[in-house]
C-alpha cells in the first residue's frame, strides 16, 4: 500500500503506523469525564465498517505527522489523505 | 522423445559456443543461449523427472514458466535449489543439476499401499482411511502419524539442503510513471508510446531478451522496435525480471535473476534482486498460456504443447521429434504446424477434435504437408520411455467420447493445443473475479478500477494469422479408458475431478482443494481451465458459472532469499551506546535488549555469569559501581503547556515539580493498566527531560505524540526524541559521591547542593555534564548525562576517578539484582496485565487530577485484592529457584496444585546472602510471611520453599540512598 | 451408510470409485428451524454437529454465504496447540486438544491431526524466563510442556541456524509435544459430513442479509435464498462478525477485522518435523504433508475485509524465515494469501448468549481459532442449547471488557492489531 | 544550581564518532571500473531541530535565515556554504552547521516562535557522493531519487527498516544522511554493503576535523 502523506508525498506502508478509527479518536470522552459507559464504549467498542473508513495513521518512519486517511476496508483504496486535524473527524 | 538440434537456425543460441553441464551426474553439451530444457531436448533426453504422486516418468511439456514437469534441483554454491524449471535455467559451464523424485525409496508400508493400485490412491483417499482403531494402543492420532510419515516421504518434490545459502540478495526501490510488464510486441508498443510522451518507463521481461512471441514467430518489425526502445533515455529495460505481485497502490514486486545464468559473480554482485516498483500506471502485456488437452496417456514424455515446439524450433534450433503429430481444438496449432514445417519438421498429421475446420486451417495443413483428421481424437499413447505411437479414433465432441475404432499412428512427438488462457494473474491479484469471454473460451482480467491496463494476448487479443479464428471449440477432454491427466505435476486426472464432483465438491475452489488441481508449482497455469471445463460438464453448467479459482501472488515462485533481500544474514539492526567499545574491550558479555546491545556482566577470571553479577552487585552495595544506562528512552518536552501535559500522561503530578528536580512517574494505558515508568526532570519552567524504559522508548514517544496531535491539539508542547543525544551512566554505591566529588567541577555534589532527585550541571574532564541524583539500586547514586560523542571520554574519566574506591562497571544482571532487592519494577512486572495497585504503586495514583487511564483503572476486575500482587520471595533453605517458576502451596513437586502466581525475576542477593525474587502472587499482600514453594517443573525441576515477604527487601526506609 | 475405512477405499477402488456419496446433501432451506447457525466455517459446522450429537437438536441449518469452508477455516496455517498462559484459556484450549486427539474417529473422517509438536524458540535470558513461566503454567494446568536445548534443536532441525546471523542466537525452545497441525479443509468437510448425517441442513451460497426481529428478539434471518425463521440464531462468522451484527442494529463490538497473510513454498521432501516459532520476531513455520513449508507472521495491522495483504509483511516474514533457516533462502515462495480475522480487544474469544435475545455470538478468534474448533463448537452448542455458558466458556463473555476481566495473553490492551 | 545548558557542542578533543573504527580510508568492492561512490562522515557538526509553533512557521523560517544565512522558507530547503537546512516535518527543520554555537544562535533567533533542540551528538551525518550514489540509496530507501522528484537542497525524512534517516541532496550526486547515532555503525555497514557492487571509496575526515 502507498499512502500519500500530505507533507512528504506518496510513501510506502512500511513507514506508517496505524491508530485506528478516526471517529473513535474524535469521540474520546473529555479529559476528566467520569462517564463510565462512555469510556467503556470508547476503549473497547469498534464500528469496524466494511467500506469507507476514516482512520488515523502516523507517518512514524517519516515526518511523524498524524494523518487522516479515508480508505475503503474492502479494497484498500485510499480516497483522501490530510494532516490530522481534530475538527475534520468530528 | 527423439529431439535433436537442427544444423542451422535458433535465434538466441550461439552456434560455435559450446557449454558443458551436468545432469544427474552425466555430462551434456549445449550451446550458449540454451535453456536446460532446450539443451536436454537437443540431447535426445526425454524423461526429466517423475510425477508427484504416481511417480510416472515425465518429459518437457512447455517452453516457459508454465512448465509443469521438468523440475530439477540446481546444485550451486553449496545450497541446494530444488524445483527449478528446466525451461528457465540458462545453461552455463559448470552448471550441475539433478532430477527429482526419481527413485523414491518407499519403505514397506508405502509399497503395500501402492499395490492397492491407482484407483485407491484417487483424490482424497487419505481422508477416508488411516484413522486406525479408536482405542489404545493405536488410538488417538498414533495410526495416522505412522502413515503420515510415509506419505510425507513419498510426497514432496526436490530436497531442501541444510547448508546455509551463501549468496547475496539485493533490493532496489524504483519509481516510474509507466511500468510495462512483458517485453513482447504489445509491451514494446506500450513502452514506446509512453516513452514518447516523456514518461518515465520501466519494462520488465522474464526472458533474457525482449520480443516475446513476435521474436520467435519471426515478426519482421520486432528487432527495429527493440532497438528503438533501447535508445530511449527515459526507458529502463529489465530483462530476466519477473513481475510477481501487484500490491495496493500499484506497488509491483519483481524478481531479477542477476547472475544465476553465469558461473562467476563480480564482488558485491547479487544472485537475485528484488525490485519494488511504484508505478503510476501498470501496463500488462504478459501474453497467454497454451492449454493442454486431456486424453488418456497425455502425460507420456513426447507429448508437448504445440507452441512450445514452435518456440524450441525458432529460438534454439531444436526439434522435439522426427515424426510429429498434432492434436488440437483450435486454429493456433495450425500456425505452429506451419512454423515447424518451415524449420524442416516432419509434421505428419493434425488431429482436430472439431468436425468442422475452416478453409484457412485446411490450407495451412496441406501446406504443412500434414494429413488433417477432423472430428478425431487421440485416445491413447504408447511407448517405453518416450512416445512411440498414438491411437486415434473418431470423436463426438458433444459427448467427449470416441465413436469408433481407433487407428494407430506411429510418431515420436505429439503436440497438443487446447486454446489459450490470457495471463491475467497479476491483474487478478486484487481479488476481483475474472470475466468469461465466450468467444475466446477464456477468462479475462477483472475490472477493478485500478490504474492498470492489459494489452495483447493478455487482454484476449489473439491473432493467429489470416483466415484463422481465435475461438477454440469448447472441448478439452477425450473420455476414453486410461488415466487422462489434467494437472500433470500433481497427478490429478479427469476422473479425480469427477470423483470430487460426485462427493459433493461442486465449487471450483472445493475441487481444487480436494484434488489439489492447480496447487502445484505451476499453479495451474496450463491445467486450470481444462479442469474447470470437466467440472462444468459434470455439473451440467456453463463454464462461466463455474468460474475460476483465485489468483494469488507470486506469479511464479520466488526465492525466499530474494524477498528477504538485504536483510538476509542481517535481520536485526544493532544499536550501540557511546560506551559500547569500552564494554567489549573490558570483557563484557553483550546481550540483546531489543535492538540494543548491553553488557550482561563483565566476566573476569573465567567467572560464571552468576559469580560476575554477584561480585558486581556487592561492589555497588559496599563501594561504588558504574553502569551504562544510555539506552533509556529520553524525550525532550518543551512548551508552555509542558507541565499540564505531563500531568495528563502521568498518574502523579509534575506541575509542581521545582525546576532542577526530577520525579519518578508512572503512566497507564487508556484501559487503566500500567504502561511505563521512568523519571522526568524539570530543566526549566517549560522544559522537561522525560526518561522511559529502554524497551518502551519508541512506544512512549508514539503514545505522547498521539495524544498531543490527535487528542489534545490545543496543548502547546513539542516533543523530540533525544535518546541518542545523551550518554548516560549511573554511579552508585556508598562511595559514589566521593567519586563525583573527586572529578566534577563547576558544581558541588554534596547533599545540600545535590539532594535526592536534585539535578546539577557541571563538568567532568572538561566535558559539560548534567547530574541527577537518582537511585535504581537503592544505594546513593547519580546519573551522569553528557553529549553522546563525549560519553566514552566521561566514562573513562569516572572510572579513573573511581579507582581509589575500587569502582567497577556493572552489567544488566547486577542492575537486575540490585533492583530486585529494592523491589523496583521493570518489564517483567509491567507486562501489560498489571495495575498500579498490583505493583504496590497505588501511592502514585493522584486523586487530585484525571490522567490517562484514571477513568478505567477502577473497574470491577481491576481492583479485587485477590488479584496477583507484587511481593518478594526469599528462598528459605538457601536453594536456588528460577525466574518463571510458579508459586504453589504444595510441598510435593509431583502434585504442586494450582498456580498462585509466578516469579517475575530472581537473583542471588548479596545483602541477604540467599536467593530472592519478586513475584506476582494472588492475594499477595495477604500472604506476607506465608511459606510457599517456587516450582519450576519445566526447566530445572526445582521446587524450593520460599517465604513471601514485602517487595522491598533492602533498605525499606531509603536511608542508604538518601544519606 | 457407507462408513469410511481402508476396506471401503479398496472396495470402491475396485468399482472405479463410482459409488462414493456426497459428503453432505444440498438441501433447499426449510422455512424454519430450531436453530440457525450463520457461518459455514469450522466453528459453525462444529456447533451444528454438537447441537445434534450432544443435545439432540438436529433441526438445525448452517447458512454459508459462499462455498463451505471459504472463510478462515480454509486459509489458516493449521496449528493446533494449547500452550496458553492464562488459566481460562488453558482450560478451554486443552479441552479442545483432547477433542482433537479423537476427532478423526468421532467424525469418521481423517482430519490428519499430526501431533508433531510445537517449539517456541527463545533467544535471550529474559525470553527464557518467559518461556519457563509459560511452560510451568502449562504443566500446572495439566498441559504437556518441556524445555528443548539447542543440541536437540540442532538434531531435530538440521537446517536451523542456532547461532543466528544477528545477535539473537537460539538459546532453546519451549515445546508442547502434543501440539501439531491438522488438515484445515478436512476439518470443515469432516464436521459437515458428520452434521449432515445427523440431519443438519448445510446450505451453501446462502448469505444472511438481515435479521428478522420481534421487538428486540431475533426470530429469523433474511437470506439470498429467502427468509428463514428459527428459535435461536447462532452467529459464527469470524472476520465478518461486525458486518453481520450490524444487520441486527449492533453497530459496535469489541472486535476489529484485520487481515493476516499466510504463505507456502513449493513442496520439498520432509525437512521440518515440528512447528517452530521464532522469538526474535513474529513467525511460525511448519511443513504440510504435501511438502510445502507453511508460514505466518504478524497481521498487516489495519482494518481490512479484503482477504489479501500487503508487501511489507511478506518481506518481514521471509526475512525471518531465512534468518532461522538460512538454507531455505533458495526455496521458493509458491503462494501467499490472506484471511480476515476477528481481532478482539484482549486477543481472547467471545462465546456467549446475546447480545440480543434469541441471538448467540461466537467470535473474536483472532489468528488462533482453528485449534479451538472442536471446543468452540462444543461450548457454543452448549450455550445455545441450555442458554447457559459451559464452565469452559464462562470467561469468554462479552461484558468482560467493560467489567475489567480481560483475558490478555499478550498484555497489549485494547489495541487489537497488536494481539 | 547552574543554568541548564541548552546545547553541548561537540568538543574535538573529547568526542568520538560511533563509526570511527569502520571509517578506514581506502577503496573497496567491485573496482573493475573504479570506485563509483565515495562515503565519508561529517563528524563534529552542530545539528539542531527547530520546531515552530502553529502559525509561526514563516517567522521561524526567517529566524533560521537570520541565524544561519540559509535561504530556507516554508517551502524551500537550502544548502549554504556554512550551513544546511531542510524541513523534515510540517514546521520542523533540521539545521546543520559547522559553527558550534548554532544551537545558541538559533534559540536566540527563534525566540518564542519555535523551540530548538540540540542533536549534535544524537545524529551521525554520513555523506555519499558519486555517480552510483542514487543507485546505492535506492537499495536502502523507498524514495524516488530522480532529480525532478528530489531536487538539490531538498531534505526529507524516511527510514530503512527500523533506522530512521533524514536525507538532504547537497548537489546532483551528493547526499547527506542523518541517522541516529546508536544505529550509525549498523547503518554504515549496510551502506558499504550496498555500495560494494559499484566499488566505493571511504574518504578520510577533512583536515581540521577531529582525528577520531
Ligand atoms: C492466515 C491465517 C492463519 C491462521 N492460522 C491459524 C493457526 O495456525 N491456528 C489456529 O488455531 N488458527 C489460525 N487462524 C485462525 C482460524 O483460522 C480462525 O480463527 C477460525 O477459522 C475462525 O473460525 P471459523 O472457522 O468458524 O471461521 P470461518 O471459516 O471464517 O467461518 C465463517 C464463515 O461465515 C461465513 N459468513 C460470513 N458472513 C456471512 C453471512 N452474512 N451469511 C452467511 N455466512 C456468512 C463466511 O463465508 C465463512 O465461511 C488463522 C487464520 C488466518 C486467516
Ligand atoms: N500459434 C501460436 O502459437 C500463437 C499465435 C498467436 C499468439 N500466440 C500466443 O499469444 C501470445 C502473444 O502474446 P503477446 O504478443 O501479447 O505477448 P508475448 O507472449 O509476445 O509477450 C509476453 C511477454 O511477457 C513476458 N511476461 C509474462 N509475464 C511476465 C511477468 N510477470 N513479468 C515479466 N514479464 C512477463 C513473457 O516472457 C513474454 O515475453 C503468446 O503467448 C503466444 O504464444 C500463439
Ligand atoms: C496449510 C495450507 C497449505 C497450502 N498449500 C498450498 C499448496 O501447496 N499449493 C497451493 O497452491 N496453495 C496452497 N495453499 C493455499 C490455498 O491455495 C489458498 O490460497 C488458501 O487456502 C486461501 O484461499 P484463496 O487463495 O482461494 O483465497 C495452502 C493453504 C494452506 C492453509
Ligand atoms: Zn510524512
Amino acid at each position: 500500500m502507498i499512502i500519500p502523506c500530505p507533507f512528504c508525498g506518496p510513501r510506502d506502508l512500511a513507514e506508517f503506523t496505524y491508530h485506528g478509527d478516526a471517529a473513535r479518536a474524535a469521540a474520546r470522552p473529555a479529559h476528566g469525564s467520569t462517564d463510565q459507559e462512555a469510556w467503556d464504549r470508547h476503549v473497547y467498542d469498534r464500528r469496524n465498517p466494511a467500506g469507507s473508513h476514516a482512520e488515523i495513521w502516523q507517518h512514524a518512519g517519516g515526518c511523524r505527522s498524524h494523518l487522516r486517511v479515508v480508505r475503503d476496508t474492502r479494497t484498500h483504496e485510499i480516497t483522501e489523505t490530510t494532516l490530522y486535524a481534530p475538527e475534520v473527524s468530528q | 522423445m527423439s529431439g535433436y538440434r537442427r544444423p542451422s537456425g535458433g535465434k538466441v543460441i550461439e552456434r560455435g559456443k559450446s557449454i558443458t553441464f551436468t545432469f544427474d551426474g552425466k555430462q551434456y553439451f549445449g550451446l550458449a543461449g540454451d535453456t536446460l530444457a532446450s539443451a536436454l531436448i537437443a540431447g535426445g533426453v526425454s524423461v526429466v523427472g517423475r510425477s508427484f504422486k504416481y511417480h510416472r516418468p515425465r518429459g518437457i511439456v512447455a517452453a516457459g514458466v508454465d512448465e509443469p514437469n521438468a523440475l530439477v534441483t540446481v546444485l550451486g554454491d553449496g545450497a541446494r535449489e530444488p524445483n527449478i524449471r528446466a525451461t528457465e535455467i540458462e545453461i552455463h559451464d559448470g552448471l550441475v543439476c539433478e532430477s527429482q523424485n526419481r527413485f523414491p525409496s518407499l519403505d514397506f508400508d508405502m509399497r503395500a499401499l501402492n499395490q492397492l493400485g491407482g484407483d485407491a490412491l484417487a483424490a482424497g483417499f487419505y481422508y477416508k482411511t488411516f484413522m486406525g482403531p479408536a482405542r489404545w494402543p493405536f488410538g488417538g492420532t498414533r495410526t495416522w502419524m505412522a502413515f503420515e510419515r510415509q506419505i510425507r516421504r513419498a510426497a514432496g518434490l526436490g530436497r531442501a539442503g541444510t547448508e546455509s545459502d551463501t549468496s547475496r540478495y539485493d533490493r532496489v526501490n524504483a519509481h516510474c510513471d509507466t511500468l510495462v510488464v512483458g517485453g513482447g510486441k504489445p509491451g514494446i508498443v506500450q513502452a514506446l508510446e509512453a516513452a514518447r510522451k516523456r514518461r518515465r518507463v520501466i519494462v520488465c521481461e522474464i526472458d533474457p531478451t525482449l520480443g516475446g512471441y513476435a521474436s520467435w514467430s519471426g515478426d519482421p518489425d520486432i528487432s527495429a522496435m527493440i532497438t528503438q526502445l533501447q535508445a530511449m533515455d527515459n526507458v529502463q529495460i529489465l530483462t530476466r525480471t519477473t513481475a510477481w505481485g501487484i500490491y495496493d497502490g500499484n506497488a509491483v514486486a519483481a524478481l531479477e535473476r542477476v547472475s544465476d545464468h553465469r558461473r562467476d559473480r563480480a564482488p558485491g554482485e547479487a544472485r537475485q534482486r528484488m525490485w519494488i516498483i511504484r508505478a503510476g500506471h501498470v501496463a500488462l502485456a504478459t501474453g497467454a498460456f497454451e492449454r493442454p488437452l486431456v486424453f488418456p496417456g497425455n502425460d507420456r514424455p513426447g507429448v508437448m504443447l504445440a507452441s512450445a515446439a514452435q518456440r524450441y524450433a525458432a529460438m534454439y534450433g531444436v526439434l522435439p521429434g522426427k515424426r510429429i503429430a498434432i492434436v488440437t481444438n483450435n486454429d493456433s496449432a495450425y500456425t505452429s504446424a506451419i512454423a515447424l514445417k518451415a524449420r524442416d519438421a516432419n509434421v505428419i498429421t493434425i488431429i482436430d477434435l472439431r468436425s468442422e475446420v475452416s478453409g484457412g486451417a485446411r490450407s495451412i495443413a496441406s501446406v504443412a504437408g500434414a494429413r488433417l483428421r477432423t472430428g478425431q481424437a487421440v485416445v491413447a499413447t504408447a511407448g517405453t520411455g518416450g512416445l512411440d505411437s498414438i491411437q486415434v479414433a473418431p470423436f463426438d465432441h458433444r459427448t467427449r467420447r470416441p465413436t469408433g475404432r481407433s487407428e494407430g499412428i506411429s510418431c515420436d512427438c505429439l503436440l497438443m493445443s487446447g486454446g489459450w488462457s490470457p495471463a491475467i494473474h497479476l491483474a487478478s491479484h486484487a481479488g476481483g473475479a475474472p470475466r468469461w469471454d465466450d468467444t475466446l473460451k477464456a477468462f479475462l482480467a477483472p475490472e477493478d478500477g485500478r490504474d492498470l491496463s492489459l494489452h495483447g494476448a493478455a487482454a484476449g487479443d489473439f491473432v493467429f494469422g489470416a483466415g484463422l479464428s481465435p475461438a477454440p471449440a469448447p472441448v478439452y477432454e477425450v473420455r476414453a479408458p486410461g488415466k487422462a491427466f489434467v494437472d500433470f505435476q500433481h497427478d490429478v486426472t479427469a476422473d479425480d475431478v469427477r470423483l470430487a464432483h460426485r462427493e459433493g465438491f461442486h465449487s471450483v475452489e472445493h475441487v481444487k482443494r480436494y484434488t489439489t488441481l492447480g496447487m502445484a508449482t505451476d499453479q495451474g497455469k496450463t491445467s486450470s481451465l481444462p479442469g474447470q471445463a470437466i467440472l462444468a460438464d459434470a455439473l451440467g453448467r456453463p463454464l462461466e458459472q463455474v468460474g475460476t479459482t483465485r489468483f494469488r501472488p507470486p506469479f511464479t515462485p520466488v526465492s525466499l532469499g530474494s524477498i528477504a533481500a538485504e536483510r538476509f544474514g542481517d535481520l536485526h539492526p544493532e544499536r550501540i551506546t557511546p560506551i559500547h567499545d569500552w564494554h567489549v574491550k573490558n570483557g563484557a558479555r553483550m546481550v540483546a535488549a531489543g535492538h540494543w546491545q548491553r553488557p550482561e556482566c563483565y566476566n573476569r577470571w573465567k567467572e560464571s555469569v552468576e559469580q560476575a553479577y554477584i561480585r558486581e552487585a556487592k561492589t555497588v552495595r559496599r563501594g561504588v559501581g558504574i553502569v551504562d544506562v544510555s539506552t533509556l528512552g529520553k524525550i525532550d518536552i518543551q512548551g508552555p503547556d509542558a507541565a499540564a501535559f505531563l500531568d495528563r500522561v502521568y498518574t502523579n503530578g509534575f506541575a509542581r515539580l521545582p525546576v532542577g528536580k526530577s520525579r519518578y512517574g508512572l503512566m497507564l494505558r487508556e484501559d487503566g493498566f500500567v504502561f511505563d515508568d521512568g523519571t522526568t526532570w524539570r530543566l526549566a519552567p517549560d522544559r522537561y527531560l522525560m526518561t522511559t524504559t529502554t524497551a518502551n522508548a519508541g512506544p512512549v514517544m508514539q503514545h505522547l505524540e498521539y495524544y498531543l496531535n490527535v487528542i489534545w491539539p490545543d496543548i502547546r508542547v513539542h516533543l523530540t526524541s533525544v535518546t541518542d543525544q545523551w550518554a548516560a551512566m549511573a554511579v552508585a554505591g556508598p562511595h559514589s559521591r566521593d567519586v563525583l566529588a573527586a572529578i566534577v567541577i563547576d558544581t558541588d555534589v554534596d547533599n545540600l547542593t545535590l539532594p535526592p532527585m536534585g539535578i546539577v550541571h557541571g563538568r567532568i574532564a572538561e566535558v559539560p555534564v548534567m547530574i541527577c541524583r537518582l537511585s535504581f539500586s537503592g544505594e546513593r547514586a547519580y546519573e551522569v548525562y553528557c553529549g553522546a560523542h563525549h560519553g566514552a571520554h566521561v566514562w573513562n574519566a569516572l572510572i579513573a576517578a573511581g579507582e581509589p574506591w575500587g569502582i567497577l562497571p556493572y552489567g544488566l544482571e547486577a542492575l537486575g539484582a540490585l533492583r530486585i532487592e529494592k523491589g523496583h519494577v521493570t518489564g517483567a512486572e509491567i507486562d501489560g496485565r498489571t495495575t498500579a495497585r498490583d505493583l504496590n504503586l497505588d501511592w502514585m495514583l493522584s486523586t487530585k487530577k484525571p490522567f490517562i487511564g484514571s477513568a478505567m483503572m477502577d473497574r470491577l476486575g481491576l481492583v479485587p485484592i485477590t488479584r496477583q500482587a507484587l511481593v518478594g520471595v526469599v528462598s528459605i533453605n538457601g536453594e536456588k529457584f528460577h525466574g518463571g517458576s510458579h508459586i504453589v502451596e504444595s510441598a510435593n513437586p509431583k502434585k504442586p496444585g494450582p498456580s498462585l502466581g509466578h516469579v517475575t525475576a530472581m537473583c542471588y542477593s548479596p545483602v541477604h546472602d540467599r536467593y530472592i525474587g519478586l513475584a506476582l502472587v494472588s492475594s499477595g499482600r495477604a500472604r506476607l510471611g506465608a511459606r510457599l514453594y517456587a516450582t519450576d517443573p519445566v526447566r530445572s525441576a526445582s521446587h524450593v520453599p520460599v517465604e513471601i515477604v514485602r517487595h522491598v527487601m533492602v533498605d525499606p526506609s531509603g536511608d542508604r540512598m538518601h544519606g | 451408510m457407507a462408513e469410511y475405512s481402508a476396506l471401503q477405499v479398496i472396495r470402491n477402488a475396485l468399482g472405479g470409485n463410482e459409488h462414493w456419496k456426497p459428503l453432505w446433501r444440498k438441501p433447499d432451506p426449510k422455512p424454519a428451524y430450531n436453530v440457525i447457525i450463520v457461518g459455514g466455517g469450522g466453528h459453525g459446522l462444529a456447533t451444528a454437529y454438537y447441537l445434534a450429537s450432544e443435545h439432540g437438536i438436529a433441526n438445525v441449518a448452517v447458512l454459508e454465504k459462499g462455498w463451505l469452508g471459504s472463510g478462515n477455516i480454509g486459509r489458516n496455517t493449521t496449528i493446533v496447540r494449547s500452550n496458553y498462559l492464562l488459566p481460562e484459556n488453558a482450560a478451554f484450549y486443552e479441552h479442545s486438544m483432547k477433542m482433537w486427539e479423537t476427532l478423526s474417529h468421532e467424525l469418521n473422517y481423517n482430519v490428519m491431526f499430526s501431533q508433531r509438536g510445537i517449539i517456541n524458540l527463545f533467544h535471550t535470558p529474559a525470553q527464557e524466563d518467559e518461556a519457563a513461566r509459560r511452560g510451568n503454567a502449562m504443566l500446572l494446568n495439566g498441559v504437556d510442556a518441556r524445555f528443548v536445548r539447542p543440541e536437540e534443536l540442532g538434531k531435530r532441525m538440521p537446517a536451523l541456524d542456532l547461532a543466528g546471523s544477528s545477535r539473537l542466537p537460539v538459546l532453546g525452545g519451549l515445546e508442547q509435544p502434543r501440539a501439531g497441525t491438522a488438515r484445515h479443509d478436512a476439518v470443515a468437510w469432516g464436521y459437515a459430513r458428520a452434521a449432515d448425517r445427523r440431519g443438519v441442513d448445510i446450505i451453501e451460497n446462502c448469505e444472511v442479509t438481515g435479521f428478522i426481529r420481534d421487538g428486540t428478539r431475533v426470530t429469523g434471518v433474511n437470506t439470498t435464498r429467502g427468509d428463514i425463521y428459527a428459535r435461536k440464531i447462532g452467529v459464527a462468522v469470524a472476520g465478518s462478525t461486525s458486518r453481520v451484527l450490524a444487520m441486527a442494529g449492533i453497530d459496535a463490538l469489541p472486535i476489529e477485522s484485520h487481515v493476516l497473510q499466510a504463505f507456502v513454498t513449493e513442496s520439498v521432501k520432509p525437512c521440518l518435523d515440528c512447528v517452530v516459532t521464532y522469538g526474535g520476531g513474529h513467525l511460525y513455520i511448519s511443513q504440510s504433508d504435501k511438502g510445502g513449508l507453511v508460514f505466518g507472521g504478524d497481521i498487516d495491522g489495519y482494518n481490512s475485509y479484503a482477504q489479501r495483504g500487503n508487501l511489507p509483511i511478506v518481506e518481514d516474514v521471509m526475512s525471518e524465515v531465512v534468518e532461522l533457516f538460512p538454507a531455505f533462502a533458495k526455496l521458493r515462495l509458491l503462494r501467499s494469501w490472506g484471511g480476515v480475522m476477528d481481532m478482539s480487544m484482549d486477543g481472547s474469544p467471545i462465546i456467549t448468549a446475546g447480545p440480543l435475545p434469541g441471538m448467540y455470538l461466537n467470535a473474536g478468534w483472532c489468528y488462533g481459532g482453528f485449534k479451538a474448533t472442536p471446543a468452540s463448537g462444543f461450548c457454543f452448542a452448549h450455550t445455545i442449547a441450555t442458554d447457559e455458558p459451559h464452565p469452559l466458556n464462562a470467561a469468554f463473555s462479552l461484558d468482560r471488557f467493560y467489567r475489567g476481566y480481560v483475558l490478555d495473553e499478550k498484555g497489549q490492551g485494547a489495541t487489537p492489531w497488536k494481539h | 544550581m547552574a543554568e541548564p545548558f541548552i546545547s553541548t557542542p561537540v568538543m574535538a578533543a573529547t568526542a568520538q564518532s560511533p563509526i570511527a573504527d569502520a571509517l578506514l580510508p581506502g577503496e573497496y568492492g567491485n573496482l573493475a571500473i573504479g570506485a563509483q561512490v565515495a562515503l565519508s562522515e561529517r563528524f563534529g557538526l552542530a545539528i539542531c531541530d527547530v520546531c515552530a509553533w502553529p502559525g509561526l512557521e514563516t517567522k521561524t523560517a526567517n529566524a533560521i535565515k537570520r541565524a544561519t544565512g540559509l535561504a530556507v522558507t516554508k517551502r524551500r530547503d537550502a544548502v549554504g556554504e556554512a550551513a544546511q537546512g531542510f524541513q523534515h516535518a510540517p514546521g520542523r527543520w533540521t539545521v546543520i552547521a559547522e559553527d558550534p554555537s548554532l544551537a545558541e544562535r538559533l534559540t536566540r533567533a527563534v525566540s518564542a516562535n519555535a523551540t530548538v533542540v540540540d542533536l549534535a551528538h544524537g545524529r551521525t551525518c554520513l555523506r555519499i557522493a558519486g555517480e552510483a550514489g542514487t543507485s546505492v540509496l535506492a537499495k536502502l530507501f523507498a524514495i524516488d531519487f530522480a532529480e525532478k522528484a528530489f531536487p538539490v537542497a531538498k531534505g526529507l525524512a524516511t527510514s530503512h527498516h527500523a533506522v530512521l534517516a533524514q536525507i538532504q541532496r547537497v548537489d546532483a550526486q551528493t547526499f547527506d544522511l542523518l541517522v541516529f547515532r546508536s544505529y550509525a555503525r549498523t547503518f554504515f555497514h549496510a551502506l558499504t554493503r550496498a555500495s560494494e557492487e559499484f566499488g566505493y571509496r571511504i574518504v578520510p575526515p577533512r583536515a581540521g576535523e577531529p582525528e577520531t
